[in-house]
């Protein structure tokens, strides 16, 4: 008979000191915690504010006993957390999900919060000796976050506004660069429309792409339901968040409206 | 014929195994996911007449002996609900079982009428989920003439599809809410829903970590106390049972059989071990089938009633 | 002073962690090395009072979640349970709690006064003992006015000797038990006794393993329903309760603390622990409350009962 | 936050169909269990007949992939397991407690149905080339077990018929040897008279003795307290049943009537 136990320790919830937060600007703040992670780039954390709510966080990096989240405020919860100082105690669970599975040479496009994991993503694939270029978009420069970080990898910038970069959707850099160079894969994390784009060029180039979702997540651990995609039904939280080409193709409901914290589908696609 | 087929309630069913209420059971697609990976039948999460959002999160907490949940019956409401079960009868062959959960026995009529509708194999009902309890007054499933009013109601309006009424362990006598319920027309009795309620406190702020305060408590913690209610209750009344509670393995679904269930529940566990574990007690299952020399499955059920000396 | 020194209903112990009733607690010589081991306080196993062999093995089952018990309340009486207790205050400077268990409240009094006269610093009434219910009829824990009946009468008897009340979580309202034991004159609570029941089946025979088919479910697997019923207790009154149930390491003991407990019973951790854990735990809440900059442990009691909202 | 589970997993309940039954005369018999067990000699398990009642019984061999115990039918658990044959199931929990701990040259002395586990501790001994003396008795020659295996070991025997070796008891054989020879640790189990005697032999001999104790058990598990000892406290069933000389001197009723199923003192002493 084996284990009864469903205990995989760092799943239960933990309450930590924040032990730095870095702002970036007006609602936009990375905060980290002081402890040690195995998270895979691309994993995400269940961040609890006692008394708020609890709410997914990408991984944005991971230093040997630190691991790092960045938010914005968008909503009650991402506004309370902007209030969050040092010494403050939230509660983490995790990691969860599957991340990125870095293979090849790698193009990384990231648009809005989705760059926040992707910067662990580079960290890791710069660690590994990997070969990759980076293209990022964003609406202003000042959302544009870890810039100094970035472009000390040779990424290029799109903002809407041309405060950063070229002036265009970063969907165009990825696609001239595609014509330019030879990828094996494309890493992608954003608004949901981006990552349908990304999808299509992947495909036009016949590569393989890994592209990160968001659904609405209540457990995190594969047992609520609420982040189940159309289709294939998976979990986003625990096949997910990062799926690759072949399993996009099953998501019936990828860049389309999906489902709202009743489980009911909602009208506008989510936020990304 | 696998050894593992089963019926229940009149329902043909390829493996005892029954995806539980409220896992993975709000949308049609991963409903048939779960069916496709080896469940024999699967329940959708409760659902109620309108739409409900739950409770904030936390809402679910894994604590090592288990999980412990406050979700609040979030559900799409029934309008919802009833098209989840048309699209996944249009696309899926395994049974489906639809969930519902009212305030009133009224009302779980009108809410079993507007279900059934949409033409789900059964109809279980809800009747002991602790997390709503302060809103709708004293549980359903402490109280064998309330729990009897309402499979009467649910029966009424459910015309011939089967119903299952899931109880509690917390009441004072299994044996007399399952009577109420088989004499009220009941097809099948689920049980246990979850335990406790429990409290989890995070000791790094004092703060009991559900929004809730208090949730069910699930998973293997449950296991002996859900083989015990299902041994009073087939010990009280014939109906089918479909055990439920703590299951993780083969070996706990046998001792939910043994003590009496026809069909086997399994929600917590595949937090620990995915959908994959549906495959994997099935086959669990058939190679102790196997090494034991019977022929199927129901061979084993109820063999913990036999008279105890040797 | 050492930060753990507490005060219980007037008892002065250096430790809040009691040996819980059932476990190691039958000899002068058991308790008096628990006591040794760093535990604040230790509580006898229940006597009643004529000796009782209880039932046959296997009654005491660890199962992976805990253990399941249905020992049958075996115990050499209260003449035996007297003699134990002399010795033990004549040894061991510890606080020593007796525990007594009866038919009725008539018989609950008796064996009070006998058992006062031995001189145990705290009378534990042991109303909730799920293992001989079917011999002594409805159980005390689950009916506030027979509880309190028995609370009364214990205390009528027990002279100067203060009284807590073993509740169980199997009733339909804890904060009602608590109020009528309160009422009644209880100095303290203890909460809880073992869960369920519950059963194990050896799938190998098909049967129940315990000669009693059903025992107590105790261990991890019922910390969370412990922690809600301290914590229900403590809205309902301010007596102080010994919080037990599941508690095996110093995060656990604080839960029980933070829900409102004053002191915490250990008893099936001892399992996997040893009696070595009453001085881990002790050494985990001295850590803990040193990091905290606390200086002693009432400052953390009941904490979870702040408001919630930040 | 370490893990919250109390699983031992080879302590759960499992039921075994017996593998074999040696029979050595009427009501003594051996039964070997198939299951891989890594009990040290001196350890027992809990040995259950559904619907009868579960006992401990000390481990009297230990082959790959088996296990063996030896029984003596003395009341209605015994005799009920003298009924069982090959294929019936049988529970067994453990192993349990803490058993020979085997050092220097040692005198190993059984008596009774004490000489079962020293079976198991002499092929420990065998096989780790340790250098040993072998005393045994019992009433019969016929009630003397493993006879053959002993002897091929250089054991001497008493009986009290004189039917095996010497009439004398076994104590007598066991100081005549020590008189003779240098001894660095005593083994012993058999009724605890006999122990008494053993432990007053080491004291006087000035070396350590380890004796196999016996007590009234319920759970096994160091739990339910029914096999304390008075004096010290401690457990038989997981501190013993194997106590040395030192923790010998702090049981208040060595070789004392101890207690029974309810916890009472009795009057007589316990069997062994
Ligand atoms: C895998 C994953 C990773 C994420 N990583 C980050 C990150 O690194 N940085 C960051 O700022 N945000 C991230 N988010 C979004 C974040 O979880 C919150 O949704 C966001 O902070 C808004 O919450 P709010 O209460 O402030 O706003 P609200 O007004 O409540 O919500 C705004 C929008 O956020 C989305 N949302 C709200 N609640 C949830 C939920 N429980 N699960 C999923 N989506 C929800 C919905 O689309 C909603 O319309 C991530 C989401 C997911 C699923
Ligand atoms: C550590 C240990 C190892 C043992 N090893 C063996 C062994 O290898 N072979 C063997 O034949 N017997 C062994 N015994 C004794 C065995 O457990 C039973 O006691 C014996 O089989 C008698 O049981 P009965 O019901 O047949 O007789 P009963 O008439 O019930 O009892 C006869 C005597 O056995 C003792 N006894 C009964 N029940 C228990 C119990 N639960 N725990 C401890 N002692 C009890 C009492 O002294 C009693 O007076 C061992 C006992 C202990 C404690
Ligand atoms: C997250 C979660 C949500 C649940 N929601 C429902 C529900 O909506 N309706 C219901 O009848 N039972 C619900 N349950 C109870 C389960 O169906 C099941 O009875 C219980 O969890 C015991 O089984 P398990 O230990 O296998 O999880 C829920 C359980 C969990 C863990
Ligand atoms: C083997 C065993 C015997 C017990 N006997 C008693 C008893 O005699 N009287 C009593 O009040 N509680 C008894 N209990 C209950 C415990 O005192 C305690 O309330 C319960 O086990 C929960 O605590 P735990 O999880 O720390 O064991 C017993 C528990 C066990 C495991
Ligand atoms: S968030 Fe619950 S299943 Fe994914
Ligand atoms: S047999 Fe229970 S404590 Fe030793």
């Amino acid at each position: 008979m084996s284990g009864r136990s469903l205990a995989m320790s760092s799943h239960e919830m933990h309450t930590l000191p924040v032990k730095q937060v870095v702002f970036h600007h007006d609602g936009l703040k990375s905060f980290v915690f002081p402890r040690a992670f195995d998270a895979e780039p691309g994993q995400f954390v269940m961040l609890w504010i006692p008394g708020v709510d609890e709410k997914p966080f990408s991984v944005s990096d991971v230093t040997d006993g630190k691991i790092e989240i960045t938010a914005k405020a968008v909503g009650p919860f991402s506004r309370a957390l902007m209030n969050c100082k040092p010494g403050d105690r939230l509660g983490l669970r995790g990691p969860f999900g599957r991340g990125f599975r870095p293979r090849g040479r790698g193009l990384v496009v990231g648009g809005g919060m989705g760059i926040a994991p992707l910067r662990y993503l580079v960290h890791r694939l710069e660690q590994d000796r990997a070969s990759f270029r980076i293209v990022l978009g964003a609406r202003t420069a000042e959302e544009m976050m870890f810039v100094g970080d970035f472009s000390r990898l040779g990424a290029q910038f799109a903002t809407d506004d041309g405060t950063l970069g070229r002036q265009c959707l970063v969907t165009s850099l990825a696609e001239r660069l595609c014509e330019e160079e030879r990828f094996d894969l494309i890493y992608g994390c954003g608004p949901e429309p981006m990552l349908v784009a990304l999808k299509k060029l992947a495909d036009r180039a016949g590569i393989d792409c890994q592209l990160s979702l968001e659904r609405h997540m209540k457990c995190g651990i594969g047992i609520c339901g609420s982040c189940c995609v159309d289709g294939s039904g998976i979990c986003i939280c625990r096949e997910g968040p990062v799926l690759d080409r072949a399993e996009l193709d099953l998501v019936a409901d990828f860049g389309l409206p999906h489902r709202d914290a009743t489980g009911a589908r909602k009208d506008a696609p989510a936020m990304a | 014929m696998s050894a593992l087929a089963i019926r229940l309630a009149g329902i043909a069913m390829e493996s005892p195994l029954v995806l539980a209420s409220g896992v993975l059971g709000t949308t049609a697609s991963s409903l048939r996911r779960v069916a496709l990976a080896g469940a024999g039948a699967v329940t959708m999460k409760s659902c109620s007449l309108q739409p409900r959002a739950g409770h904030p999160a936390p809402c679910i907490l894994p604590w090592g002996g288990g999980i412990l949940n406050a979700v609040g019956l979030s559900n799409p409401g029934a309008e919802g609900a009833a098209a989840e079960i048309a699209e996944f009868k249009r696309t899926c062959p395994v049974p489906l079982f639809a969930s519902i959960f009212a305030g009133s026995a009224e009302e779980f009529g009108r809410l079993a009428g507007r279900i059934a509708g949409a033409g789900p194999d059964l109809i279980e009902v809800n009747v002991s989920c602790p997390n709503v309890q302060s809103e709708f007054g004293i549980p359903f499933a402490a109280d064998p003439d309330a729990c009897g009013r309402v499979a009467r109601a649910v029966k009424d309006a459910a015309g011939s599809i089967p119903v299952s009424i899931k109880l509690s362990a917390q009441c004072a006598s299994l044996a007399r809410m399952a009577e109420a319920c088989q004499r009220n027309g009941a097809d099948a009795i689920t049980a246990i829903n979850t335990a406790g309620p429990g409290m989890w406190i995070d000791t790094g702020t004092g703060r009991p970590v559900l929004s809730n305060r208090v949730g069910g408590v699930s998973g293997p913690a449950i296991l002996p106390i859900a083989v015990r209610a299902v041994y009073e209750i087939r010990k009280a009344v014939d109906l089918p049972i479909i055990g439920t509670g703590g299951v993780s393995c083969a070996n706990d679904a046998l001792q939910l059989i043994m003590a009496g269930a026809d069909a086997v529940g399994i929600g917590s566990a595949i937090y620990g071990g995915g959908i994959g574990l549906f495959g994997e007690i099935n086959r669990g299952l058939e190679d102790f089938l196997k090494e034991g020399g019977y022929d199927s499955i129901g061979r084993v059920q109820g063999l913990a009633h036999r008279e105890d000396r040797p």
